[in-house]
């Protein structure tokens, strides 16, 4: 049953030890930040968290692995130049990792959410990372057989939710966001609007069907679309568009 | 989209062999892949050298640059109040929005990759063998923490994956090899090495088509890669 | 959602044996399986029959209908101008739109199906077994031209897939049998039948538990079916 | 290269004998049908078409089986009771059908279009239309493994296309257009709306990539287009919209 919870604590109350949680973003762009502080204060621990990264610096998923809540990170790039906590925990041989090109990621998420058993991927054919797993040559091409990767949760942050649930998310902060909603048997989204009205049918990106908990944050998200609104209604370009090609740039130089 | 872009390639491809004395600087090796993509093309510039090619892709072409984390149509670099965290490229840098740009998800964005929807992803690389295995994803180095991202993706997804690299280490190594030592990233996936000495087009045969050379002769380029078999283009 | 369904879910299913003497009408039986349906679920309804339950869920149960073409909240077939070729159900009739929905393509339509996302699917069949297998699309006659729709994802879909049907042919034959010999749309994919007769709870092990009968006795109902195995529900 | 033709004839002239061509449509709603119309004028024979349905009554596709121009159709759903051409056609044994369950259709092309070499269905399994297929029990689960369908073309029906190529669709009208699209060698669009403006991004369905050619066609899908903007424009609700559930119009009976 969809619920809208006031805090990101309540939000993430049901995390329990050893759930695998999916938690959205690629860098700061769709990272529920105020949700996994939030999970990291709940106390929860010896879960498996799937996330492009591993953690970044003294904040948010970093953190969770430097206090070892983390048993297994499934992830596609977790060795970043302020990743230390993770570097600590695996040398250490503390956290597990499972490590996995970033578009077999997002498929097998997408496989759970879709009922799907397996999939025949091109991606990784003749790696390391396809070491162990069934290949298979169809039409010519070899491909690896790579099965589904479901979250008991899912953490992730839209823009806005509607009284039904439905959600749209903010240029690439859109990220990872709908796939691992489907993936999830519980999906826990931050949004920085709670809106009244429902969003406009064409537009909703994730269907209220893949959500369970809302919780409304306001975030720098918030600040960049109002302001994006605001240039729109005084007739002006949005503030993020770009003024010259990167070739016009160039020849200014 | 398909047929004009093969088509164009091609062309380019066909070109005959020619030389200059001196290697080619970073600037003038993007230039010359710039004027390799096809007008119309989708293009995905991988992080750090591959991303200055952008410089050189003139409007008139309508290239549209691809960024797998769920974005086409991506302008430069974001400057001053152009910098929304919510719009950023594959390396995490602000960019901008250009006219004709649409949004979507990680799933769709790598669908879109791995369907072979892209004309051209552009690469570096560390090795890459006669036949087009690509390593870029690791050194091997053992207790090195390993990462791939969407290299392994990249590598297989476009209709044609291009590698822009130096043809040797700053230390004089090879790095087009009969076949790769590092891990690799994906098997007999490049189509073509742009390097600083020389332009050379692969095959699954492994005979390597060389379409220009810059600051090395043919002999040289022999004599340093002694089990590749190299034919000079248009001969 | 699925914690909530599931408990609601099985509240219902675990109410004790009761029964009537007259079988229960069309719409009867709608209100029965409307009645069953937790609220804030998500269902699809199948075409024909199994539409008229929706005149039964009461606007409080925040009860959101899925059609299968693509759209989730669509409301009650569209008079006047409210009729758009572009709003169909999947029996393509033209519906209307409640506040609250969106629009998906058939790829992700399907995913949300056969992904078991949505709570419940009430489907009319031609036969069951008490096992839970389904037919429902095809009779199997020679010179047939087969035709299955979305049959066979609909009925292994849904966290519960519901079947509402007579528990006899017009002509007296059973539709309950030990196994189907009519071509499968599904195997083992039917948690409950809600029939004209009897409601019944199935299950894997083939022990089917009648929750309700309507115009049978329990003795009659095993007379009828003597390869199959029931038991009284609560008892 | 996107090119914007200004006749259906013109769109449809690349798609030679022996073609295999992507229909959209589920019923009228997104259903080609003046490129359909375009086809059977164009003389092309011998096809393979995917579409949901095998025509009805006496147009478009329907038009194409009759005239024995369509050797081969993939599609769910013949047999209907208007099917006339098809139902000839295949009891006289001159066309082959291969029946594919809705939602395997739509997943199998969808997987042509992102690469993947086929994939586990539970959908089918242990039914007739999985006969001969390779199954798989994974978790405790049966599973079919289903093949990438792939067109040379694409035929849809999108409402507006933006200078880009951007598509958006219209209410369930969107149905199997998106994914044949990304389906397809060559996306053959026709538009109610030819825009001069680019889409939202956020709001763009079909991102230009998968976009070939397009025509604009105005057809009833604008007139209700019209109407609904109108409406909303002077404060109504879209005429679309419910003024009641079922429920409410049955109590009242």
């Amino acid at each position: 049953m969809l619920e809208f919870v006031d805090t990101a604590a309540e939000a993430v109350s049901r995390i329990t030890d050893g759930a695998t949680v999916l938690i959205g973003g690629f860098g700061n762009a769709g990272q529920p930040m105020e949700l996994i502080d939030a999970l990291m204060e709940s106390g929860a621990t010896g879960l498996t968290v799937v996330n492009n990264n591993a953690g970044q610096a003294d904040a948010g998923l970093a953190l969770l692995i430097k206090e070892r809540r983390v048993a297994k990170i499934i992830c596609s790039f977790p060795r970043q130049s302020d990743s230390w906590h993770f570097d600590e925990a695996y040398r250490a041989g503390e956290i597990e990792l499972e490590l996995v090109p970033q578009g077999n990621l997002a498929e097998r998420m997408r496989a759970a959410g879709a009922g799907i058993g397996g999939f025949f991927s091109p991606t990784g054919y003749g790696t390391q990372l396809a070491e162990g797993k069934e290949v298979r040559e169809i039409d010519g091409k070899h491909y690896v057989l790579e099965s589904p990767i479901r979250g008991d949760f899912a953490l992730i942050k839209a823009y806005a939710a509607d009284p039904y649930g439905n959600l749209v998310y903010r240029k690439t902060a859109r990220n990872f966001g709908p796939v691992m909603a489907t993936a999830a048997a519980h999906t826990i989204v931050q949004v920085d609007e709670v809106l009244d009205d429902p969003l406009n049918p064409e537009h909703v990106v994730t269907p209220g069907i893949y959500v369970d908990t809302v919780v409304g944050i306001p975030t720098e998200s918030g600040v960049k679309e109002r302001a994006e609104r605001e240039a729109l209604a005084a007739g002006k370009p949005k503030p993020c568009m770009a003024t010259k090609t990167a070739a016009e740039l160039a020849a200014e130089k | 989209m398909s047929e004009m872009t093969e088509q164009t390639t091609e062309t380019a491809g066909a070109q005959a062999f020619r030389s200059t004395d001196a290697p080619l600087t970073q600037d003038e090796l993007a230039r010359v892949i710039a004027d390799d993509i096809a007008p119309g093309s989708f293009v995905n510039l991988g992080i750090g050298q591959p991303t200055t090619v952008s410089n050189y892709l003139s409007p008139e072409k309508k290239v549209t640059l691809h960024t797998e984390n769920g974005m086409l149509g991506f302008g430069p670099e974001a400057t001053g109040d152009q910098v929304d965290e919510d719009l950023i490229n594959a390396g995490k840098i602000p960019v901008t929005e250009l006219p004709g740009a649409s949004y979507f998800h990680h799933a769709d964005s790598f669908a879109m990759m791995r369907g072979g929807h892209l004309d051209v992803c552009v690469l570096g690389a560390y090795q890459v063998s006669a036949t087009g295995d690509l390593a870029n994803w690791s050194t091997g180095k053992p207790g090195a923490i390993p990462a791939v991202g969407g290299a392994m993706d990249l590598a297989i997804g476009a209709k044609d994956t291009y590698v822009m690299m130096d043809l040797f280490t700053k230390k004089g190594d090879r790095k087009l090899l009969a076949e790769c030592t590092f891990p690799l990233t994906g098997v007999g996936c490049v189509s073509r090495i742009y390097s600083d000495k020389a332009v050379l087009l692969l095959d699954p045969s492994g005979v390597v088509t060389v379409r220009e050379l810059h600051g090395i002769t043919f002999e040289e380029l022999q004599e340093k890669h002694p089990d590749v078999r190299f034919e000079k283009a248009g001969a």
